[in-house]
């Protein structure tokens, strides 16, 4: 016998084993063969590389359709990031040494906004905060349950700073890859499942850790 | 773990900026959060702080205020909450350990029953009242206008220590009143009584790791005693010392020390002198060199204590007393102190003393009894008290000798035996003001309560009870921003009553912070190190957490002085009680905390509840076995709890756990378990005046009723399976003994 | 030996009338059947408030604690699963060695194994802490990359329990093809429908005859290993772990004999309440219950047998440990319910050595009902004595089951009774084409006899007169 | 945690067993406990309440058992090793297991207490434990104090719970630790009652409803999950502080320092009779006392060649190979 009958890998009926006797069963079959591939298809498809210019990784895949969420300022990432080329760490300055990136304190708006833009009505909501002394209440947008541990320091440092041929001005491909192309958004918005799977198959892909208790606790 | 090189210099100010995003980052409840997008807020920080890094903790140090040891403190601060308390390594005291009590720190300070707003006396009821209401009734009542001076008006505190009692003594001076009443329900005041007569010193230095042997009455050295966590420290070793030391311990109950012992010797209450005095016998047999040595009086003292006499007396068999003598005979220096067991009966002096004698007549006074010296600040020491100042209190209220009593870190209202009828003779004192963090007793009965900060939100310096080699003063700096807006810090309220009397000496202070700022700054250079500037050895002390002020060395001068015991009866029907002290709940002052309501009492590992404990043999006689309800009763008042049945215990006592029994307290405390400081008699120890705690005594009746005592733990044997193993000294001699195994 | 000759079912009986004896009991019920029903719904319900409430509430409401983390929920499990090894015992073993005794009284067993196993099934489900992630037990491709493990017994389980009841649902179903068939052409109205939907086109050719034994014989062949698997592997749940009093070798057979026993004494239960409500007294005869009782009293001795290995080796053993979980049992807290165990389980089966007794009803209504309390608490002694008495001296401690437990446990036998009680209802609770066949061939055998008996006869009277009998010619 | 890794990790690690341990450890947490020093004062336990989130479940559930502390002190009256005044050891359970009486031993008694048997017939069952209380000493006193013993989970090798949990909910790590992975856990409690130290806790009911009123939730370690209803716990060696200790050590490109940080359990210990560190470093101060102690990972019956050193496994004997070693009690006789 060989194995081609059993995981429709080999060549079928090369060994002359797979005569179907009905009609209906050589349906099935097909429809069973058919279903198979087309299953392996779309894992392989979901583990490919799509071919995102980072080094030395493979990029998670997954679509989420995120909400739209109001914030109190419509903060809009793309002037920052696509426009102005302001670095992601410069705002989210707790990425490289902390579990969290963190939101960045009012003071550091204020050190541009003191003098930059001060007339648009954003910056005059943000001046407004600033001088009530109160910071702004912002919505979480990226959350994992409170039973994961995730450190951006961690993946920052595999991702980027420990990555050979990556710059630290390309860090933002990397923030895509769970925060999706935040510089083409105003406020942020979830595009990415940020889900267990999500993660599993980009550390089996990347060959991170595969121990539960590294995220969970 | 190790991020304690913080410098924090304007922390108040910083949290005070920063307040709104601190209580909502980061507490997290399972299953209760969602993951949706936009439900959850996430609030930065105005104006950053370069230490403060969202998601990871940072340590400050203080120290801890849950006993009077005065024990160093790292406060782990994350996000602007204070989350675990850590032993400060630079702590003399407790060199990097902590207890229970310290563990339990955080939920004294979270006590969902914590004071929020001041509240007044208005027709017969505590009515909350704003601090300016608050205020302007102190004003009235103790302000200058007032006309309150002189001896009319009282503090009552526990014990104080640092800038808090300097501040607190010029109050009273300012006040003109001398009554600074101080209590302490777990103290050794009798000891210290003794200590001073015969020793020239109150509180000298013991010195256990030299000792080859601990003779202990009934001192709870590693439990609830002087200082609990550095006894323990210096028990370990003791223990693993080339020679490993060998503790005996001899007391009616069985305290937590007592558990740890070599061997436990039950004894008779009250006759641990004439123990200690048959026990100097013993050691002096045939020693003419060192009987020559002693007074004439003591000789004859001891030589009319021989083994058969004492041992009818203690109820302690001739041959123990004679293999305990053997032992000290063998480990020299050895080591022999009194606890509350001793301490507790009328006369609780003599006995104390006798045992003195005993240390005297070893010659450990010098070797394991060490001079602890002073400091060159005695104006910050401890000032420690036990129950004398609580029977002056209920004397003076009686005589109606006071106009306004301000309380602090005591609770004299649940402590007082209800003999003394404190609670009566406290209406006579027209105006009775309570600083307290939790609704006590005593809070609930007063006519001013005035919420204070509690010990992780408030600045201040403390000195601990007992010094080790070094003297150091420890500072208690705030570990996050206090949590109610209605609420002050002690020491800014007791700056604020001095600015009312004496305002050009303290106007100058902005508050207490700037008090002990400026303080630091005054402090003489041998201190200050080699800090550059005033601003750089505030910081680093608040860094380090401790300040090592220096030694003045001293002396000890034993004397000797008059013993003489009552007559031992053989005694009758009834029971000593005995209300034990247990390291967790204290005087019933962390009843609230509920860890330690859960932390099982570590010899009965009774949970949250009191029960009774009592010998087979008692138990066999009253007919009664674990879980019945026993009433216990004195001539004061009768308790009634459930029945723990075990052999350490002599079988004339019945003991009662303290803690339980309040009638405040908060959710945790209120309404549960029995009181026995209640019941307790009326008598004191004849030469200090302080209250004989093991003096009263009590009648056991079953009441008929049973339940499952509720208690940790099932089996009480290990059922011959090496649960515990155990080897004799001997063989720990040989195979680790002095070799430094890591 | 009064009864020495007595017959299993009267071979004279005619088809016909089985046909209208049987079908009779599908008529509309009566009030008793409604009051049954009411009475089963009523437990049940109990059993759905206390779990609502343990659900909403989390597991302390059982009372469960640190040692005890299972209670009845376990022991109750354990005894439904054996309940339901009668039916298998009684279709599928007796059917291969051609026991046709059984035929009259198999049906209903059958159908206890198939409700039986719907009962147990729910224990293990609704004693989980967080049920509602049950399904994490079935291995399937997630997005997580997460599997079962496949090293744990209660894997096993589930496995086990779902095949054997779908095994033993099919297998009922399958016997039960023809008699729909009677049905569907006696009856008319919605049961006609419903006849003629689950009959498959049964028409009694001989092919379908030919495939049907063989089906059946099949299936019957595949159910014994599987049966006595299913119970093997419950007993693994004890048997692979390391705690004393469980983790014992004997312990497959000794819970496949107690599966057998209790199973066997359900259907004495059963067997005689159908006899006696729907009249059926003419097919369930006292021989037959004889017969039954006879093969309760066996399984019963081996059972017994098996209990006495145990205690053997375990008093002998060199695991003190073990000894004093057994120990806890002989005279420990739980020291009454263990000899009432051993009172009703090994003690009052004699009560079915004795004809008299045997074929009294209200007396082995009673004992049948007895031994399946022995039963259930031998369950409770499996589970509970070992968790009070394990290696931890600090845990050692006794647990009374709440009320909570004793509810759900209370209510799953008014879950099983409802389910019976439809089941006998809507389906002919005794095999009608198999009555007929048994009736077929006892009268053959009988009449063989009687021709038999005839020329051993005439031969006797050739040998005394030398000539043929008349009479026999 | 994949099918490959189960069934290739299970292989790996029975075959690691056999040849004397699993040897592909990254880091190896284990801990020593050294009973001379123990005195029995709780503060690990309550240091453990307040790192861990542990819920304080009153006095009706503590009455129930149900009480969850990670870290317990059991308190025992008697001493099975030592009779009072006559170093006679007794026999004990791991020779018993194996079915080898101690050598020492005359005969083998039944390892309960006299007392036993009188106190189950005499109270027809209820609170018959209780009973034993006090069958520990033939003495009239206690008169050689108290036997205390800190139990933690004792993270073994050949973990008794590991294999029975359906959903694989508990699993050894790289790390050898039992790890716990609460929303994994489908509250089967099997692994509880296979343990045989009962050092797995269960949440019975939704603790965190009632357990910290307002402001006491603020006390809550963000490191941790708060558990719900449902779910199994247990000590976890403070994995968070290992966590943040590997992520530290990791950040900076080094291996984690012996003493940089430890559990909670043994930063407080006031005798400082707990040790915490990693076996796998072998100058650390737990690898150099196992070693000291001549006890060997992997074995059911430790060959030491100086047979009076103190160390020891509880309930060894069981093979499930744990990670904390004892330092026997040591009494002056």
């Amino acid at each position: 016998m060989s194995h081609g009958y059993l995981f429709l890998s080999g060549p079928v009926g090369s060994s002359g084993a797979v005569v179907p006797h009905h009609r209906s069963s050589r349906y099935f079959l097909m429809a069973l063969a058919a279903l198979v591939l087309g299953f392996f298809l779309a894992m392989s498809s979901a583990w490919a590389d799509d071919g995102a210019g980072v080094p030395n990784a493979v990029p998670p895949k997954g679509e989420h359709e995120g909400k739209n969420v109001e914030q109190p300022i419509e903060f809009p990432h793309n002037i920052h990031v696509d426009v102005n080329k302001i670095n992601c760490m410069y705002c989210h300055t707790y990425a490289r040494r902390s579990k969290v990136a963190g939101i960045p304190p009012t003071s550091k708006c204020m050190g541009c906004h003191l003098v930059i833009a001060t007339d648009k009505p954003r910056i005059k909501k943000l001046t407004e905060y600033w001088e009530k002394k109160e910071p702004p209440r912002w919505k979480k947008v990226h959350d994992v349950p409170d039973f994961v541990h995730f450190t951006h320091e961690k993946h920052l440092k595999r991702f980027v700073f420990d990555n050979e041929g990556m710059s630290v001005d390309r860090v933002s491909e990397v923030c895509a890859f769970c925060h999706g192309e935040v510089k083409k958004m105003t406020v942020a918005h979830k595009v990415k499942p940020l889900n267990m799977g999500f993660c599993a198959r980009c550390h089996e892909a990347n060959k991170g850790p595969f121990d539960c208790w590294k995220c969970h606790k | 773990m190790s991020g304690n090189d913080i410098n924090r210099r304007d922390f108040l100010k910083i949290l005070g900026w920063s307040g709104v995003g601190v209580a909502v980052a980061g507490c997290d409840r399972p299953t209760t959060v969602t993951l949706e997008e936009g439900k959850e807020e996430v609030v930065a920080y105005l104006q950053p702080e370069e230490y403060v890094i969202p998601g990871v903790g940072v340590w400050f140090a203080s120290t801890c205020q849950q006993c009077p040891a005065g024990c160093g403190v790292h406060g782990r601060v994350r996000e602007g909450r204070v989350l675990k308390m850590e032993g400060n390594p630079d702590s003399p005291i407790n060199k990097g350990k902590l207890c229970q009590m310290g563990q339990a720190g955080v939920q004294g300070h979270y006590n969902p029953d914590r004071l929020k707003k001041p509240m007044l006396r208005k027709g017969g009821a505590l009515a909350e009242v704003s601090w300016e209401e608050a205020l302007a009734a102190l004003e009235q009542k103790v302000g200058p206008a007032s006309g309150l001076a002189g001896d009319r008006f009282a503090w009552f505190t526990g014990t104080v220590s640092g800038h808090q009692s300097v501040l607190l003594s010029a109050h009273l001076a300012a006040m003109g009143s001398k009554n600074h009443f101080i209590h302490e329900t777990i103290n050794n005041a009798v000891a210290r009584a003794v200590n001073q007569d015969m020793l020239g010193e109150a509180m000298p230095r013991y010195d256990l790791p030299a000792a080859k042997m601990v003779l202990s009455f009934g001192a709870d050295l590693v439990g609830a005693g002087t200082s609990p966590v550095h006894f323990s420290g210096e028990y370990a070793k003791f223990r693993t010392g080339a020679t490993r030391g060998v503790l005996v311990q001899v007391e009616p109950k069985m305290t937590l020390t007592g558990g740890s012992a070599d061997l436990w010797v039950a004894i008779r209450p009250g006759t641990e002198g004439v123990l200690a005095l048959g026990i100097a016998n013993q050691v002096l047999l045939g020693d003419e060199i060192k009987v020559a040595g002693l007074p004439e009086n003591i000789r004859t003292l001891i030589a009319a204590y021989d083994v058969k006499k004492v041992a009818s007396i203690t109820g302690v068999t001739g041959d123990r007393i004679m293999r305990i003598a053997e032992l000290l005979k063998q480990r020299s220096p050895s080591l022999v102190v009194a606890g509350a067991s001793v301490e507790g009966h009328t006369h609780g002096y003599q006995s104390a003393a006798a045992i003195m004698v005993l240390n005297i007549v070893l010659g450990n006074v010098g070797k394991t009894i060490l001079p602890s010296g002073s400091s060159a600040f005695p104006q910050m020491e401890a000032k420690t008290g036990g129950t004398r100042d609580l029977l002056a209190l209920a004397d003076a209220a009686d005589k109606k000798a006071l106009d306004v009593v301000f309380f602090h870190g005591a609770n004299p209202v649940y402590t007082a035996p209800a003999a003394l009828g404190l609670t009566d003779k406290l209406k006579n004192i027209p105006f009775k003001v309570v600083f307290a963090v939790h609704p006590d007793e005593t809070a609930m009965s007063a006519d001013l309560v005035l919420p204070i900060l509690s010990a992780h939100e408030d600045w201040g310096t403390h000195m601990g009870a007992y010094q080790p080699e070094q003297k150091s003063i420890s500072i208690q700096q705030p570990l996050m921003e206090r949590l109610y807006p209605d609420t002050k810090g002690f020491g800014d309220l007791l700056l604020a009553l001095l600015k009312a009397r004496q305002v050009k000496e303290y106007e100058s202070f902005a508050d207490y912070y700037g008090y002990l700022k400026n303080a630091f700054a005054a402090l003489p250079a041998s201190v200050k190190g080699d800090a550059v500037s005033d601003e750089d050895f505030w910081g680093k002390s608040l860094q380090k957490g401790v300040l090592n002020v220096g030694t003045v060395a001293g002396a000890l001068n034993p004397k000797m002085v008059e013993i003489s015991f009552p007559e031992f009866k053989s005694d009758a029907q009834d029971y000593y009680l005995v209300p034990s002290a247990r390291l967790g709940l204290w005087d019933g002052r962390h009843a609230n905390l509920p860890w330690l309501q859960e932390a099982p009492d570590q010899i009965s590992k009774v949970v949250w509840t009191s029960w009774v404990e009592m010998h087979p043999a008692t138990a066999a006689k009253l007919g009664v076995k674990e879980g019945d309800f026993v009433k216990v009763s004195s001539a004061q008042g009768a308790v009634e709890a459930q029945v723990y049945v075990y052999k350490g215990i002599h079988p004339q006592v019945i003991a009662v756990p303290m803690g339980q029994g309040h009638e405040e307290y908060g959710r945790y405390a209120k309404g549960r378990g029995v009181n026995p400081l209640k019941i307790l008699a009326p008598v004191t120890d004849a030469k200090t005046g302080e209250l004989a705690l093991y003096g009263t005594r009590v009648t056991v009746a079953q009441s008929g009723r049973r339940e499952v005592l509720v208690k940790l733990m099932g089996s009480e044997t290990q059922l011959g399976r090496k649960m515990v193993g155990t080897v004799t000294a001997s063989v720990f001699d040989r195979t680790e003994g002095a070799k430094n195994v890591t | 030996m009064k009864y020495v000759n007595e017959k299993d079912i009267n071979e004279e009986i005619k088809w016909a009338q089985i046909n209208t004896d049987i079908l009779q009991s599908l008529q509309n019920p009566r009030k008793a059947y409604w009051i049954a029903i009411a009475v089963c719904l009523a437990m049940l319900s109990c059993a759905v408030v206390a779990e609502v409430y343990q659900y909403q509430t989390g597991l302390g409401v059982a009372d469960l604690n640190r040692p005890h983390m299972w209670g009845l929920y376990i022991a109750t499990f354990i005894f439904w699963i054996g309940m339901s090894h009668s039916g298998t015992l009684l279709s599928a073993i007796l059917h291969i060695i051609h026991a046709d005794w059984r035929k009259p009284i198999y049906r209903f067993a059958e159908a206890m194994t198939t409700f039986s196993l719907m009962t147990a099934g729910f224990f293990p489900m609704l004693h989980l802490g967080r049920m509602w992630n049950l399904y994490w037990v079935i291995p399937y491709v997630s997005d997580r990359g997460i599997w079962p493990n496949f090293r744990s017994p209660l894997v096993w389980d589930a496995f086990a329990i779902t095949t054997y009841l779908t095994s033993s649902a099919l297998f009922l179903f399958i016997g039960m093809i023809p008699d729909l068939a009677i049905c569907r052409d006696n009856v008319t109205g919605w049961r006609k429908k419903l006849y003629t939907v689950l009959s498959l086109g049964w028409q009694g050719t001989d092919r379908q005859w030919r495939h049907f034994r063989k089906t059946y014989m099949l299936m019957a062949c595949f159910l014994i290993p599987l049966a006595v698997s299913v119970h093997s592997i419950v007993s693994s749940d004890f048997a692979m772990s390391i705690m004393p009093g469980w983790h014992v070798t004997s312990f497959p057979p000794y819970f496949v004999a107690g599966a057998l026993y209790s199973g066997c004494a359900a259907i004495i239960t059963l067997f005689i309440l159908l006899r006696y409500f729907f009249r059926l007294e003419e097919y369930m005869t006292v021989a037959l219950m004889e017969k039954t009782c006879k093969l309760t009293f066996a399984i019963a001795m081996v059972w017994t047998y098996l209990n006495l290995v145990e205690f053997g080796a375990t008093w002998y053993g060199h695991d003190p440990v073990a000894k004093e979980v057994l120990i806890s049992k002989f005279v420990g807290p739980f020291a009454p319910y263990f000899w009432a165990m051993m009172f009703f389980g090994s003690v009052l089966p004699f009560a079915l050595a004795f004809e008299k007794l045997r074929r009294h009803m209200p007396t082995m209504m009673i004992v049948s009902i007895l031994l399946n309390v022995g039963m259930w608490l031998e369950r409770w002694m499996i589970v509970g004595p070992t968790l009070s008495h394990a290696y931890a001296p600090e845990a050692w401690n006794f647990l009374w089951p709440s009320i909570v437990q004793w509810a759900i446990v209370f209510g799953s036998f008014g879950w099983f009774g409802l389910l019976f009680l439809i089941f006998v209802k809507v389906f002919p609770c005794v095999s009608m084409y198999e009555v007929k066949e048994m009736v077929f061939h006892r009268r053959r055998e009988a009449h063989a006899e009687v021709a038999e008996k005839f020329h051993r006869r005439a031969a006797d009277v050739q040998q005394a007169t030398g000539r043929p009998s008349v009479e026999g010619a | 945690m994949s099918l490959n890794n189960i069934l290739t990790n299970w292989s790996r690690y029975r075959k690691g067993a056999e040849e004397g341990g699993f040897h592909e450890y990254e880091h190896q947490w284990g801990m020593v406990v050294d009973l001379n020093k123990c005195i029995g004062c709780n503060a690990c336990s309550v240091a453990c309440y307040a790192e861990n989130n542990l819920p304080v479940v009153g006095e009706k559930r503590c009455g129930k058992n149900q009480a969850m502390n990670w870290l317990r002190i059991e308190r025992y009256w008697d001493e099975p090793d030592l009779e009072p005044y006559n170093a006679t050891p007794s026999a004990n359970i791991d020779a018993w297991i194996e079915g080898n009486p101690p050598a020492k031993k005359t005969e083998l008694k039944p390892s309960m207490p006299s007392s036993y048997l009188p106190g189950l017939l005499e109270e027809g069952g209820q609170n018959f434990e209780q009973r034993v209380g006090f069958g520990g000493t033939k003495s009239e006193f206690q008169d050689f104090g108290a036997s205390f013993l800190p139990m933690m989970c004792q993270q073994c090798h050949a973990a008794t719970c590991e294999p029975v949990c359906p959903v694989a909910a508990t699993y050894h790590t790289p790390d050898g630790l039992n790890a716990q992975v609460y929303n994994r856990c489908i509250g089967s409690r099997y692994c509880s009652n296979n343990c045989p130290y009962r050092l797995r806790y269960f949440n019975f009911w939704s603790y965190y409803e009632d357990a910290w009123p307002e402001p006491l939730h603020m006390q809550l370690n963000p490191d941790l999950s708060v558990r719900d209803k449902g779910v199994m716990e247990k000590c976890t060696f403070c994995i968070q502080r290992i966590r943040v200790a590997k992520d530290k050590a990791k950040m900076e490109d080094r291996k984690v320092i012996d003493g940089e940080f430890s559990t909670a359990c043994v930063q407080t210990c006031p005798t400082g009779a707990l040790v915490f560190g990693d076996m796998q470093n072998p100058d650390s101060q737990v690898s150099k006392l196992w070693s000291y102690h001549q006890v060997e990972r992997g074995k059911t019956k430790q060959s030491k060649q100086n047979k009076e050193l103190r160390g020891y496994r509880v309930l060894e004997g069981l093979n499930t190979d744990p990670s904390v070693l004892y330092l026997e009690r040591v009494r002056e006789v």
